[in-house]
């Protein structure tokens, strides 16, 4: 059963394939890391995919996973159409040593907040994103915590919280109000 | 005409000596420890905060608080017109319906302006 | 002296330090400094079935200045520490602190990278609640152990005489 | 006619900057929004998470299946039992292996339950901070007869980790039917108290109504699910989209509003609510007998006189127990309708008893990516209004 996306994506960007794979019952693509925003944006415009949610945005680390990757680093979009009610799962395998991707927002504003995390998380850097700062750590944190050689007892204090006066003066700029 | 003197002299009595006696209690009986952290302004226990008390209010507040001031004293020279409102007979009546006319005026000008809107 | 024979049973005579305490007793004004689940436990609390308002303690302040018992529900991560740390500084004197939960007693089961073991790293605390959420009830008895450890602790007035123990009579 | 806006512009007041900020009665307690403010109308603002997060993703990769559920119960903690049918359905799917039909009606009434005293709260709290207090009375009071029901059958009021691999915690205890059902009508009653004081309450309307608008296209992008997203139009559910639990054959509608403002999205939660109690009803009614646990030996552990008489019982006991279920390596997203909107857990197995990775989607950290943007140009007493709307549960954000 060849779904409609999957036919689609190879017809158009064959080249950029890596992978396909089905697993538990949901079908996910592994795509070159050059051409994910104008596969995203393909997926999001095409009028029979039409997919124009991004449910979730995260990334793994693969490396302590028992299968070996090419690359230790990979990011997952989950898509989902509410008007076709059917859902894909793209990938980006990220090498740790170029560790940046183009950004999602300006596909869609969900990508914002959930590329901060990834940053947050595992230090991947995203061309293009408008405020790229950590979300869910202090901004004192050194390290990234979700990758699997950060240990999970090492503690880090926050002496002064953030006063956010930097990210705010940003937006003002942007509207116009602050020189 | 004594008893009347006689009964607002308590009340003044009771409404000045019984607050402060209980300020001094408690500025006499409560501990006091100052430390520099305490006396910072409350601004959520995060570090910097922004502005200082010179800085220039909005013209709206002082718009809201002109008005207020405006209606509440309408509202005092009702109360000891209504207190002995059977005395006073039927020429006092058409004179607060008059001053509460003049004060309606004033007060449909600032529904038609909008002000309360704006906010 | 021949005061109270007079008086009988009219009039009853007290030291101050009495009074205070029996006033600081009776009228907790709890800063709920609600975080996580403890937080919703704490609405229960605070709703009509567990009713705080028994014990006096249910005008519940948002700020620190109108406040004299932190009832610290849920946890503190490292980033909500020195927040934490600025609103006790910034409670007036006499002051308590009931931590409420595992999390914020000892960091409950999350021993990761981001959550403080325990609030008494940061302040010091009167009464530790045990529980993930503890019970309402438990959080009344917490009051009630302030309560006696109110009226048992010297007020300014007093010299300390020896250490107070709560709880195990 | 009002007052024309070059009066206020030559006053150029400065702006004012407030912290709405981490300890603020309004703000769930972790949630910080740093405005900029001109008079009361909101300019700009700014907002940071991130207070409770608790490193729920990092401590699950060292705990076996079974012990992560307890961990789920904090995400949503106001509804706690629906992150831990989440992740039980995810993982059982993995597995390959098939609940039986009674625990699959018990997960569904009593999550049908939790979306309802979630609803309850949501709007308590709402009502709270709108100054409506007898409303938290009202409703909060229905909360506490469902604990009761809780405490009965889990034995936590809260966090009540209730669901296994491949099955539940326990059966159900005799006359539970009975409680819902009365628990169902004091809900019902209580509903109908909150709605005559405010349906017509011109007050709560003036504060509500057209408010904080959310157009369905922004819904759409800033990746909005659930009762938010309906209440901008969007008809979109996970029990109809791709229906799981016998959804399909049960009737029930989805409630959507037009303006996507806060009056809409506190009155689809109130429909929501009617929506489960008829639901739960139904399911009531249909709810079969039998054992709740599935047989598959991989997951369930063996009933007690096999594990103490024979060894087979006593090591697939053990197994169990000690290394945890044993889930095929892959990789799976699978998700449900929470009370908040789509909760999406990602798991990754390398055939291993504890996952390598769960990541899980918050359905209320879409929503609150969102907030800064839709109370641009409001007053403070509205971005009060729209954060008790938004329903964000700091558990769930920040995990």
């Amino acid at each position: 059963m060849e779904n409609i996306t999957i036919g689609k994506l190879k017809e158009n960007f064959s080249t950029s394939i890596l992978e396909i794979n089905t697993n538990n019952g949901d079908a996910f693509v592994l795509v070159e890391k050059k051409q994910i925003i104008p596969i995203l944006t393909f997926l999001k415009n095409d009028s029979e995919l039409d997919y124009n949610m991004l449910i979730d945005l995260s990334a793994v680390d693969y490396l302590k996973h028992p299968v070996k990757k090419a690359e230790r680093f990979e990011i997952v979009y989950q898509l989902y159409s509410l008007t076709k009610n059917h859902k894909i799962r793209i990938k980006v395998s990220i090498e740790m040593k170029d560790l940046c991707v183009d950004s999602a927002t300006s596909l869609w504003k969900s990508a914002n907040w959930a590329e901060r995390e990834v940053f947050d998380m595992f230090g991947i850097k995203f061309n293009g994103h408008p405020n790229l700062r950590r979300i869910l750590t202090h901004h004192e944190f050194i390290g990234h915590p979700l990758r699997k050689d950060y240990p999970i007892k090492k503690r880090q204090i926050l002496s002064v919280n953030d006063t956010l006066m930097d990210e705010m003066e940003q937006k003002l700029r942007e509207k116009g109000l602050k020189q | 005409m004594t008893e009347n003197v006689t009964a607002a002299l308590i009340v003044v009595f009771l409404a000045v000596i019984i607050p402060s006696v209980i300020l001094f209690l408690s500025h006499f009986l409560g501990g006091r420890k100052y430390s520099e952290r305490k006396l910072e302004t409350y601004e959520v226990g995060l570090p910097k905060v922004y502005g200082s008390t010179s800085e220039r209010f909005s013209i709206k507040f002082y718009l809201i608080a002109i008005l207020f001031i405006i209606f509440d004293i309408e509202t005092v020279f009702m109360y000891p017109w209504a207190v002995n409102f059977r005395e006073l007979g039927i020429w006092s009546f058409l004179e607060m319906f008059l001053f509460i006319i003049i004060l309606l005026a004033g007060f449909v000008y600032i529904l038609r302006k909008g002000v309360l809107k704006e906010i | 002296m021949g005061l109270e024979k007079f008086l009988e049973n009219a009039v009853l005579t007290t030291t101050i330090s009495e009074v205070l305490k029996w006033g600081r007793k009776n009228s907790l004004y709890p800063f709920a400094f609600g975080t996580a689940c403890c937080a919703i436990e704490f609405m229960s609390l605070s709703s009509s079935v567990f009713d705080i308002s028994r014990f006096g303690a249910e005008v519940i302040r948002f700020s620190p200045r109108q406040a004299d018992l932190l009832l610290v529900a849920g946890t503190i991560t490292f980033k909500q520490a020195p927040i934490l740390k600025q609103i006790y500084e910034q409670m007036p004197e006499p002051k308590w602190v009931i931590s409420m939960g595992a999390c914020a007693s000892s960091g409950g089961f999350y021993d990761n990278y981001c959550t403080v073991q325990g609030i008494d790293e940061i302040i010091p605390v009167d009464v530790y609640i045990a529980g993930c959420p503890p019970r309402p009830e438990a959080i009344l008895d917490a009051i009630m152990l302030i309560q006696e450890k109110i009226q048992k602790e010297p007020t300014e007035y007093q010299k300390p005489k020896r250490p107070i123990v709560i709880g195990n009579e | 006619m009002t007052i024309e806006k070059e009066f206020y512009k030559d006053l150029h007041t400065e702006l004012l900057f407030v912290n709405f900020g981490p300890s603020h009665p309004a703000s769930h307690g972790t949630l910080r929004t740093f405005c900029a403010l001109d008079g009361e109308k909101v300019i700009t603002a700014v907002s940071e998470i991130g207070y409770l997060h608790r490193g729920f993703e990092k401590t699950v990769e060292h705990k076996t299946y079974n012990q992560v559920i307890p961990y789920t119960d904090r995400l949503n903690y106001v509804s706690s039992i629906m992150n831990n049918v989440g992740f039980s359905k995810a993982v059982e799917k993995m597995l390959g292996i098939t609940i039986t039909d009674r625990c699959i009606f018990i997960r569904v009434i009593i999550s049908e339950l939790m979306r309802i005293i979630d609803h309850l709260v949501c709007l308590a709290a709402l009502l709270v901070d709108l100054g409506a207090l007898t409303n938290y009375w009202y409703l909060y009071n229905k909360r506490e007869v469902v604990y009761t029901i809780l405490e009965k059958l889990t034995g936590a009021r809260l966090t009540n980790s209730f669901t296994r691999i491949g099955g539940l915690y326990r059966d159900l205890y005799d006359g539970f039917e009975d409680d819902v059902k009365f628990a169902l009508t004091d809900i019902e009653k209580a509903i109908n108290d909150v709605l005559k004081l405010n349906k017509k309450n011109k007050i709560f309307l003036d504060r509500t109504q057209d408010v904080c608008i959310v157009s369905k296209e922004d819904a759409i992008s800033y990746g909005f699910t659930g009762p938010c997203l309906r209440a901008s139009g969007v008809e979109y559910d996970v029990r109809k989209a791709n229906p799981y639990y016998y959804y399909d054959q049960f009737d029930f509608d989805i409630p959507v509003g037009e303006h996507g403002d806060t009056y809409d999205r506190i009155f689809v939660r109130f429909e929501e609510m009617n929506q489960s109690i008829k639901l739960v009803r139904q399911y009531l009614k249909k709810l079969p007998s039998g054992p709740i646990n599935s047989d598959d030996k991989r997951v369930s552990l063996p009933d007690k006189n096999d594990a103490y008489n024979n060894i087979e019982g006593l090591i697939n006991h053990f197994k169990i127990i000690y290394e945890g279920v044993k889930v095929p390596s892959g990789e799976i997203y699978d998700s449900t309708e929470a009370a908040n909107g789509e909760l999406g857990y990602y798991i990754i197995s390398d055939g291993s008893g504890t996952p390598y990775r769960v990541r899980v989607r918050p359905p209320c950290f879409y929503i609150f990516a969102s907030y800064p943007d839709i109370i641009e140009g409001y007053r403070i007493a509205d971005i009060i209004a729209t954060l008790g709307s938004l329903n964000i549960i700091a558990g769930e954000l920040d995990r």
